[in-house]
């Protein structure tokens, strides 16, 4: 029986990787951000895992608008660091797990959840970014296999957020029933609150991110039950992805224990946030 | 330009279905500047390129003209059309200036001092 | 408020089309089988929808292994025939319903039902031979538009038969609530019992066949109750595509009235089986 | 060759998962079989063919042999694997008796017949 040991929310705004990429985290404009990281990267640095399940949105990298899934799966052994437009992030390749991939979607689609399986996939700032900002220097590899679990934020329908609450409760249940004695690491990406486009561009509602902050530990219920639209008018157009993070909450215990918080803005146009939670009884 | 979404919100484009089939093959040409051959063929003859992946006559002028707001009512998608941006060397906070009758300067004042409160 | 006003299921295996393609229709390995279509020709002939949707699978022509959605809905204004590999079929492109399948889609998602959104799509037989079946001499064109409903039927693991018959049902609602007055045919598409691979290559079961055939009117609930294995078991490995009758199944009343039905042992290696059912009160 | 599969059926292959990712570059090649251009050169030239779609030797094997069942024990799916056959002028009964240890003529009198009873 694998079992979810800690659960990190994170933002993937593409200008962190790009900060770390570049050597740029002690410039006054990063420094606070990167600062409010490390008690968390200490954390995870002695909690690592053996697989980690990655929660996340592709941003016209890996997929294009001709097949949009609401949810997918990657069963591969390996997926690679997308070139986005000029040259791919100086990272590590990723390797998967197609034992644990194949266990999740038979479990999943046996309880209802109608993903869609990726075989070959390209992984965007969407999936490498929370890599990096929970594993800064990874070296040659990543800490430990990972899965990508793919999610339609862009195109409205967006799965609601209770729906993916659900699909997080099931995951969690997909990972009791596994085979192996394992640890699990679970990553929920995205947000906080940003627009990027239309005359709001440049929003952010600091007041609704801490209120979700503070739930998606205490009361992700609550969130579970807010619509697309009320998430779109408090959080942003794109800052609906945090519907996300409630994928990586529903797998995790009725009760977790905050380790480390940290909100931010702004990363470029974005409320940058983290939320570690240690999910061991 | 959100008439056919299911809500609105102010200053707010939803990206459905209808703007996404709307936008469809103009985010195909966006999505295909990931390569540098396609940035090549583009940079070399960009209407010719808009023709070839099927651009409407506005979204074509568009384009070309690099009218953001315009590409955003035609059915661009942000990621896609910031393809296009990233090509010429824009950033997204010179995107979001152009969004709000600002400049990138004053858009990235306003997002240090805690980002924009609403529309 | 749109109404569902007749379900046809049927096969749709590619001999059948091709027979038709090639005229030998009246041919003694061929006649019995569309002599049997015919009374469900005639009926449908005089109660033409304003749209029909069509539950399928493609094999390996309008999509790859790289992506397998378990279910998918096309959303464009026209797809065209697949060439299979030696020149597309001799009957229409399809036109499609974007509106339609939007409000499908919407309708969908709200209640919880994953879908892959297929902006673009060709259509192989498992489409346009029940096309055909339905309408032997289209002209320049199908009866009316047709929105495209896929599911994998292909690899392990396919939608249980339970979830496929509560997309039915959620399908059924989805269209009462669309805001435009049309009359709706559905298509549930695939089966009957047949093996392709395998020492088992060949196998019919006429017994199972039938009973589904029975059931699909009188008590569909059962057949949703069957697993995977079972359908396996008792309909062969390509026979479990029957699970797209279903959902064609839950999206008519709970009182159907049977036109005709029709079976046949073999369409080359497949028993092929046609049941209309008239949804009016 | 069902290993993986959650359920064993006598005589039944069931592609799942695993045997997905066996068989996922022979199952690609399978499908650019649909069009002329490729079918031209995977027949002027099939092994460098199977090379370029990066197959293992033991699949390029069977398919340069025509081993209908090594083909499908080595991740095939019929409905790809049908591809070939019908690019080499052979119907799914020619293979249901290939499967089957029948000539095609035995197999389809078989069908004719009302079809197989079981394995
Ligand atoms: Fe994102
Ligand atoms: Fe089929």
């Amino acid at each position: 029986m694998a079992e979810v040991i800690w659960g990190l929310a994170t933002s993937h705004v593409p200008s962190i990787g790009a900060a770390m990429d570049r050597g740029k985290t002690e410039d006054p404009n990063w420094k606070a951000l990167f600062d409010g990281y490390r008690p968390a990267r200490e954390w995870l640095a002695e909690h690592k895992p053996d697989v980690a399940i990655v929660i996340y949105n592709d941003h016209a990298n890996g997929i294009d608008l001709d097949i949009v899934p609401t949810f997918g799966i990657g069963t591969a052994d390996r997926y690679d660091v997308a070139d986005e437009g000029f040259g791919r992030r100086p990272v590590p390749d990723v390797i998967g797990d197609p034992e644990l991939s194949l266990h999740l979607l038979e479990s999943l689609v046996d309880e209802g959840f109608d993903l869609t399986v990726f075989q070959e996939l390209d992984v965007d700032h969407g999936f490498t970014v929370p890599l990096s900002v929970w594993t800064p220097d990874p070296g040659d590899s990543w800490p430990c296999p990972v899965v990508p679990l793919l999610v339609n934020v862009i195109q409205y329908p967006q799965p609601t957020a209770a729906r993916c609450y659900a699909l997080g409760q099931a995951l969690g249940r997909a990972i009791a029933s596994y085979g192996k004695d394992v640890k699990v690491g679970i990553l929920g990406t995205g947000g906080m609150s940003h627009q990027l486009a239309g005359a709001r561009a440049g929003f952010i509602n600091a007041e609704f991110d801490r209120m979700f902050m503070e739930a998606i530990e205490s009361d992700p219920a609550k969130l579970a039950a807010l619509s697309r639209e009320e998430l779109i008018r408090e959080a942003g157009s794109e800052g609906i992805e945090m519907i996300m993070w409630l994928i990586m909450r529903g797998a995790m215990n009725e009760r977790v224990r905050k380790v480390h918080s940290h909100y931010f803005v702004p990363a470029s146009n974005t409320a940058a946030g983290l939320a570690l939670f240690d999910n061991r009884p | 330009m959100a008439a056919e979404s299911r809500f609105d919100v102010a200053g707010t484009p939803v990206f459905d279905g209808q703007t996404s089939r709307r936008g469809f093959r103009m985010n195909k040409l966006f999505m295909s500047l990931r390569f540098a051959e396609n940035r090549e063929r583009f940079g070399a003859d960009e209407g010719a390129y808009c023709d070839q992946f099927g651009l409407t006559p506005e979204q074509r002028t568009a384009v070309l003209d690099r009218d953001w707001q315009a590409m955003i009512d035609l059915g661009g998608s942000i990621f896609y059309v910031y393809k296009l941006a990233m090509m010429d060397g824009r950033s997204m906070q010179y995107l979001g200036g152009v969004f709000t009758g600002m400049t990138e300067e004053e858009f990235v004042a306003a997002m240090r001092a805690g980002g924009r409160s609403g529309g």
